[in-house]
């Protein structure tokens, strides 16, 4: 590989460099969020250093103590489970480079180890998505069979989303999870596990899918089964990806959670303010929202992942 | 043929040695680790010229103290490959020790009993699946495999989520520092994978159990009938891959200071490739507990090189990552080839 | 005379394999200080006999003594600790180990838990040489031919100081002189007490040295004799339940000189060819219709010759003709075009495909020269097969069942059988008769006297002199890797003569 | 007792087993609906259609003694062509221009498979590490040609091989059924299943028999190729896009666990494409089983685990003496022989 344009390396010049070490490239998710960084990166002058864990934390590790070596400016990750940070970061602060987590967050109790933490609360999408539903059946009776693709067995966002989820409908007894599996965050098991919920399971109403690939293989599956997605079941996904937008401006969708990929320009902000000297706010929450069919006919125009 | 005494004694084999062994060249059988080596230190030097910072002694330093859990499971999984046969479960093993060790530190077990446990169930796991693969006759994939889901299973079944290990021992370990010289620091769970890579490098070396393991892997048959305890030695060698693991699974706990039933995904492949980089055969009976070393430092450099790059994105990460494993297996190929 | 009570005894001995009874209930007995032969015709039972006394299969039946205990060895470890060191038919050795290694794996000297590799390199040499074989003990086992690694087994089976030893047929590729060391130690250790189980096709070797014998037919025991009492063609009789008339056609050598075809073309010339540290340069014509055998000592380089004509090894100095054409044999497709077909002396690893059929073993080298779009029809390759399995009296006659589970002279005609369906003009054949009993290897005589008749070339690969001497036409003598001389097998040439000018070492 | 004896009769009764399993959990076993088959079982055999395609071709590689670990990369970039090419055409549904996309697809895998086989046959890699080559840059290349991003594909022809049905019954399993005939009639038919038996059970008596080693090596690794580019079309056409990070991942694993439940051994030699198919099916009627039992997905793996474990020793036949053996007395072995 070539290597000319890294003599700019440690901080040398003005430029200032980050370390950014990914979750991986799991998901369409994962790589918008992957091109915004390196988008915004470029556009705000920021020297990227770009290391992709392939979901691994020992990878994640070894990178951040890379980015040590190679003496960076600011170190920012996106953890790819919440444990077992503490010692890296300590090396981190040790060396005097400033840590920003994005999108996932670490759970050490020494909070002075990172700066800021800028990324959504997966627990909060999962008790948005329960608020809707308990919205949905409000005063109504008779018990509404809610069948669950969750995420990676493990990840955090599956088991956050599945337990915001489960809070939030405790409140209406008739809510019920009959069949609650995993569908790996991929489109291909979504369908498959949603053909057999439909095989197996005498009679299901709702679907909450823990991201838009898994739902909309589901609905591949729904119609293949010759029902009505959105109409004979309702559906309930996380992310807001355009194919997730797409499917809902066409009633395939009821209701969608926003995850926001884009954290790339907000990340630059926080990286020059810290290098700057400024301290940034210790937990930043994403902008995002939710999406009804409504509001997804005239948002989708403007999705860009 | 009764003309013996037609051919005096002393008149036989002038030659006694194999006239082809005669030139010395450094011993055939260990061209391929001194032709890994060579390749690895070239491929050191041309990062060392690309990058900078590169060649700071920590990058070496940190090659250990980053791949100590693959160093230290490739080590188990070269016994397994030299007998002929493969351990799938490496990975789950150690995702199973990390939440093992997790929870039951968390629950307030004493450190130094739940250090010994852990480790005896991986060896106990280990013994197991070698038990079903001696007795039984079972293909060691397919054992292995059923271990990896039984201790992956294990593991999620105890937690899904990542648990953090507060406990005082492990945070001290996690974080002593072992200066080897200015600004060059290691720390314990490097220098415990260098401890054993020289043990078992000793053990395969030069005891009878490392000959019988090399025997059995040259010819399971054979070995037996030549007397020896082809059982024992299969089980003793799948046990001390789960012991690996399981000391794997303890260096990753004390590496990040948590639990998670998904650590480790994948590990096994990188074990076995590592091993069979560093020139290990798969279908058994050769290779070195350095040579598999080599290979887990081709693999982590690999790595070191790509992030020193710094701006890889995944699929260009993988895209090199297979072009540089191509590059070097063909040159390895091709000096062997070559010298031999 | 009173008996010594025998170290080893073994009553109604029952051997059940799926579709064989191997054994069916065989005595036998040992006794200290004797040496035993187990006599019998391929298939008898005589390894499998050996491999349920020490302990490889269970037996099905009958019960096992060992100085007066009952024993019930559930392995080789077990029967080994209990004092029974077994040399096994085929080679049973790690190829991947070294020559030091082999000899002492499970009982290496050590120090503090630690082999001691000096001293073991040191007392393996020490113990081949006292079977007089100079060899690099630190060389992988690989890099020696088979007679070599049935040396190398010998030596680790006769230095472990045991009651009993056994030795399965240690002798098949060995030549006259390696024979006459090994009965040096089997006499020594026999004076010494030991009791020495001995299997051997050959004869002369068996009358040479044993004092007592037991003769097995179809896996039933047909009697214990003093050798003494028994002349050879009794004995004979005794093992193939029959008389043995074949071998009495091939004696008379002027016949087979006579039926040579003198001018004929040659088939294949080798001028200066070789391959640096196999073989030095050589020339060789092979007409039609002859029969070339190859003498030598163990490693005098015969088989890496052969090799070299079959494509093999690669040559690297000289040229090859075939037909009168130039060619160079690149792999063994190459020399099988030109119908050549060779059949290797290791058959374990060289030879047969232990989990394929009879059949399948049978046609594979057909086959594989029709490619894998022509397959052999069913009905032919059954046809063929059968009529193979007549003619080389494979047993048990059954085509499907799996070459490993075959006796070893068995799976030897198998890999003949292979070849021969080839119909190839030169037919290279290193060792075909190890491992054969009298009656097949008289009839694979007949049989390669009877082809070359029909007019295919015959090279003739054979540590058993007397056999080269009986076939061919013309000898070509060895030694240290090259081609010494060629003696025209006529009237006055024998044994002494060829052994003379491989002691002599004459050249070219 | 000879079909008790025979080594596809345990993984047979797992299968059946799991097959009932399903037939009291599921609303319809198999029903005709819209004059095609419904339920459970042509489910089942549709979704295992393309780890079927796969284990096939891993069989033949298993039987020369090799393994290719790179069928998933294979399938991913198999798929985002096809997508790729499928979503520029004018007339997506277009039925020949279809055709002829998935026709390049498939060339891309075999080319991809001749790759493999050079470098094990050729270059002389170990089987393992040459296909961990692909396994790892393939991957990469798949998302470099999809951008990282799902490719959706509105092409109804192309979905069809997938969803479709032809006489009532799945087409993908159709194709796998097809897949498996002519791998039947290609190995048994020639002496080409020989030839890889031989020369899997041991090379270098192969060669001296005359076997051109090189040659059937390399073909197999392509057959594997193409085999996982059109279980990659069929896999990408199920989801009607292409997703080239979870495309066929760790599908390498299910089909060697196939290929071994089938009786087919490692090391090579003999093989067994029936039992490679029933397999993988059975791997694919366990993956149902678990979702319709309703398995909390943090025991899914638990009882994976049982089930692999059972079926790991109920093919090992002395497993079976050493258990059921003991229900017989000794004598009556000895009392059988005569027959
Ligand atoms: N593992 C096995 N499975 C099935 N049958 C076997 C097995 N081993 C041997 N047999 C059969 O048992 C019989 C006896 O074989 P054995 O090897 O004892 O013969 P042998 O007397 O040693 O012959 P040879 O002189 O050819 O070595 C043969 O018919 C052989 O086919
Ligand atoms: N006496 C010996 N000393 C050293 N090496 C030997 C000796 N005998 C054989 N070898 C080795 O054995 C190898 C094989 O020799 P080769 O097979 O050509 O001999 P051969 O004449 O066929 O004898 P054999 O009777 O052993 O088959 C040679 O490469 C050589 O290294
Ligand atoms: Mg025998
Ligand atoms: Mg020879």
């Amino acid at each position: 590989g070539g290597g000319d344009d890294s003599s700019s390396g440690s901080g040398s010049d003005d430029k200032i460099v980050l370390g950014f070490s990914q979750v991986g490239a799991e998901s369409g998710w994962r790589t918008a969020n992957t091109k915004s960084i390196q988008d915004s990166a470029k556009a705000a002058g920021i020297e990227l250093k770009f290391a992709d864990a392939q979901g691994k934390q020992e990878n994640q590790i070894t990178a951040i103590r890379s980015f040590i070596t190679q003496k960076v400016d600011v170190i920012a990750f996106s953890p790819v489970v919440t444990s077992g940070w503490d010692a890296v970061l300590k090396e981190a602060k040790d060396a005097g480079i400033p840590v920003i987590l994005t999108d996932r967050s670490v759970d050490s109790q020494d909070t002075s180890l990172y700066v800021s933490f800028l990324g959504s609360d997966f627990v909060e999408e999962g008790k948005k998505a329960g608020q809707w539903l308990v919205d949905q059946y409000k005063g109504k009776t008779g018990t509404v069979n809610i069948v669950e693709l969750q995420g990676t067995t493990g990840a955090a966002p599956a088991i956050d989303r599945q337990k915001g989820f489960a809070d939030t409908i405790a409140s209406d007894p008739n809510l019920k999870v009959v069949k609650s599996q995993t569908g790996d965050f991929t489109r291909a098991q979504g369908k498959t596990v949603m053909e057999t919920f439909l095989q197996s399971t005498p009679k299901i109403d709702v679907l909450y899918a823990h991201n838009d690939d898994m739902g909309l293989g589901a609905i591949e599956a729904i119609e293949a089964a010759g029902k009505k997605p959105g109409t004979d079941i309702k559906i309930i996904t996380v992310d807001a990806v355009k194919d997730g937008m797409t499917a809902l401006s066409e009633g395939k969708i009821n209701y969608i959670v926003e995850c926001s990929p884009l954290l790339g320009p907000q990340l630059m902000d926080i990286v020059k303010q810290v290098k700057s000297g400024g301290t940034p706010e210790k937990r930043i929450l994403t902008k995002e929202t939710t999406f009804t069919q409504e509001q997804a006919k005239t948002e989708l125009p403007n999705r860009q992942y | 043929m009764t003309t013996i005494d037609a051919t005096p004694a002393t008149n036989k084999t002038p030659s006694p040695t194999n006239p082809r062994r005669r030139v010395y060249l450094p011993n055939t059988k260990y061209i391929p680790i001194l032709a890994t080596l060579t390749l690895l230190l070239i491929m050191y030097f041309t990062g060392v010229a690309n990058y900078e910072n590169f060649g700071q002694p920590s990058v070496v330093v940190n090659l250990f103290r980053d791949n100590a859990v693959l160093i230290v499971v490739a080590v188990g999984m070269t016994f397994v490959i030299i007998t002929g046969g493969i351990d799938l479960s490496v990975g789950a093993v150690i995702s199973m020790t990390t939440t093992l060790t997790a929870t039951l530190l968390q629950a307030g077990w004493p450190p130094l009993v739940v250090l010994p446990a852990v480790l005896l169930l991986g060896s106990l796991l280990g013994m197991g699946m070698g038990a079903v693969i001696h007795y039984f006759k079972v293909e060691p994939f397919i054992a292995t495999l059923a271990g990896l889901f039984l201790a992956r299973g294990i593991a999620l079944f105890i937690n899904q989520s990542s648990i953090p290990i507060r406990d005082k021992l492990w945070k001290a370990m996690s974080e002593y520092r072992i200066v080897l010289a200015d600004g060059v620091v290691t720390k314990i769970t490097s220098v415990t994978a260098v401890v054993v890579v020289l043990i078992a490098a000793a053990v395969l070396a030069w005891t009878r159990f490392g000959r019988n393991v090399y025997a059995i892997g040259g010819n399971a048959d054979s070995a037996l009938l030549m007397g020896l305890p082809v059982g024992r030695t299969k089980i003793a060698v799948y046990t001390l891959s789960g012991f690996c693991a399981a000391l794997g699974g303890v260096l990753f706990s004390i590496n990040s200071t948590s639990g998670w039933a998904l650590q480790g995904q994948g590990l096994e492949l990188d074990a076995i490739a590592a091993c069979v980089i560093g020139g290990v055969l798969l279908t058994g009976g050769s290779g070195y507990v350095f040579g598999s070393l080599l290979g887990v430092m081709v693999y982590g450099l690999i790595q070191t090189i790509i992030t020193f790059q710094g701006d890889l994105n995944a699929a260009w990460t993988r895209i090199i990552v297979g072009l540089l494993l191509f590059g070097f297996i063909v040159l390895q190929r091709v000096v062997t080839r070559r010298a031999r | 005379m009173g008996e010594p009570s025998p170290v080893l005894e073994m009553t109604g001995i029952r051997k059940v394999f799926p579709g064989v009874v191997a054994l069916d209930g065989v005595d036998f007995r040992l006794l200290p200080g004797e040496i035993h032969a187990l006599m019998g015709e391929n298939g008898a039972g005589k390894s499998t006999l050996i491999k349920v006394l020490t302990g490889v299969y269970d037996i099905d039946g009958g019960q096992i003594t060992l100085g007066g205990e009952q024993v019930d060895f559930t392995g080789p470890l077990q029967s080994q600790k209990a004092g029974v060191s077994t040399v096994y038919q085929e080679v049973n050795l790690c190829t991947n180990l070294t020559v030091a290694e082999n000899i002492f794996i499970g009982r290496e000297p050590r120090k503090f838990g630690r082999i001691q590799w000096g001293l073991m390199r040191k007392r393996a040499a020490e113990l081949l040489a006292r079977l007089d074989l100079n060899i690099d003990v630190s060389a992988t086992l690989d890099t020696y031919s088979l007679a070599i690694q049935q040396m190398v087994a010998i030596a680790r089976a006769v230095d472990v100081s045991a009651r009993v030893l056994i030795l399965d047929e240690p002798t098949s590729s060995l030549d006259a002189s390696e024979v006459a060391q090994l009965f040096t130690i089997m006499r020594r250790l026999k004076d010494d007490g030991v009791a020495i189980l001995f299997v051997s096709h050959f004869l002369d070797q068996v009358y040479e040295i044993s004092d007592r014998l037991t003769v097995l037919r179809n896996g039933q025991l047909i009697g214990e004799y003093k050798t003494a009492d028994l002349p050879q063609v009794q004995l004979v009789e005794k093992m193939i339940g029959k008389e043995l008339a074949v071998l009495e056609d091939l004696e008379d050598k002027s016949q087979r000189i006579r039926a040579k075809t003198a001018d004929a073309a040659p088939i294949l010339a080798a001028t200066g060819l070789g391959r640096t540290g196999a073989i030095s340069p050589f020339d060789l014509t092979i007409h039609q219709g002859e029969v070339v055998g190859l003498a030598g000592l163990l490693g005098s380089g015969r088989t890496e010759l052969a090799r070299l004509l079959f494509g093999a090894d690669r040559a690297d100095s000289g040229s090859l003709q075939i037909d009168g054409k130039d060619v160079t044999l690149r792999s063994p497709q190459a020399a099988m075009k030109r119908g050549i077909a060779f059949s290797s002396e290791n058959r374990r690893t060289e030879g047969i495909l232990g989990e394929l059929s009879v059949r399948e073993n049978i046609i594979l080298a057909l086959q594989a020269s029709r490619g894998w779009t022509r397959p052999i029809p069913r009905r032919k390759q059954d046809e063929i097969v059968d009529k193979y399995i007549k003619a080389l009296q494979i047993r048990p006659a059954d085509p499907e069942r799996e070459v490993r589970n075959l006796s070893g002279g068995n799976q030897q005609k198998v890999l003949l059988a292979r070849w021969l369906i080839t119909e190839p003009r030169l037919l290279i054949i290193d060792e075909p008769t190890r491992g054969i009993d009298v009656g097949a290897k008289a009839e694979i005589q007949k049989l390669v006297a009877e082809l070359s008749d029909g007019g295919m070339a015959v090279l003739f690969v054979s540590a058993e002199l007397e056999e080269v001497l009986r076939l061919s036409h013309k000898i070509e003598v060895l030694r240290d890797r090259r081609l010494v001389e060629e003696l025209e097998n006529t009237e006055g040439v024998d044994a002494d003569r060829i052994m003379q000018t491989i002691a002599s070492g004459a050249t070219q | 007792m000879t079909i008790i004896k025979h080594r596809l009769f345990w993984p047979s009764v797992i299968l059946v087993a799991l097959l009932v399993v399903n037939m009291f959990t599921a609303n319809q076993f198999i029903t005709v609906r819209d004059g095609h088959l419904f339920g459970v079982l042509p489910d089942i055999l549709r979704g295992s259609a393309p780890l079927l395609l796969v284990a096939l071709g891993m069989t033949l590689v298993i039987a020369t003694g090799g393994i290719d670990l790179s069928v998933g990369a294979v399938m991913a970039i198999s798929g985002a062509v096809a997508c790729l090419l499928i979503k520029d055409l004018g007339n997506q549904n277009a039925v020949g221009s279809v055709l002829l996309i998935m026709a390049v697809a498939i060339g891309a895998s075999l080319l991809l498979g001749l790759w493999n086989g050079t470098l094990v046959a050729v270059v002389g890699i170990q089987p393992i590490i040459a296909t961990l080559i692909l396994m790892v840059a393939g991957r990469g290349v798949a998302q470099l040609v999809t951008d990282g991003q799902i490719i959706n594909v509105q092409s109804s022809p192309y979905a069809a091989i997938a969803t479709g049905h032809f006489l009532s019954v799945p087409i993908a399993f159709l194709i796998a059924i097809a897949a498996v005939v002519l791998t039947v009639l290609l190995t048994r038919r020639t002496a080409l299943g020989l030839l890889l038996e031989s020369v899997g059970g041991s090379p270098t008596a192969s060669r001296l028999a005359g076997i051109r080693a090189r040659r059937i090596t390399i073909m197999v690794y392509v057959v594997s190729g193409g085999l996982a580019g059109l279980a990659g079309l069929i896999y990408s056409a199920n989801i009607k896009s292409a997703d080239s990070i979870s495309a066929g991942n760790l599908i390498e694993l299910d089909a060697i666990l196939a290929v071994v439940i089938g009786g087919t051994a490692l090391i090579g030699g003999r093989f067994s494409i029936a039992g490679t198919v029933i397999g993988a099916i059975l791997i694919q009627a366990l993956q149902v089983t678990v979702v319709a039992v309703g398995v909390p997905s943090k025991a899914t793996l638990l009882f994976k685990a049982v089930i692999v474990v059972a079926l790991c020793l109920s093919q090992s036949t002395t497993f079976r003496q050493k258990v059921f053996g003991r229900f017989k007395s000794r004598p009556a072995v000895t009392a059988e022989v005569p027959a």
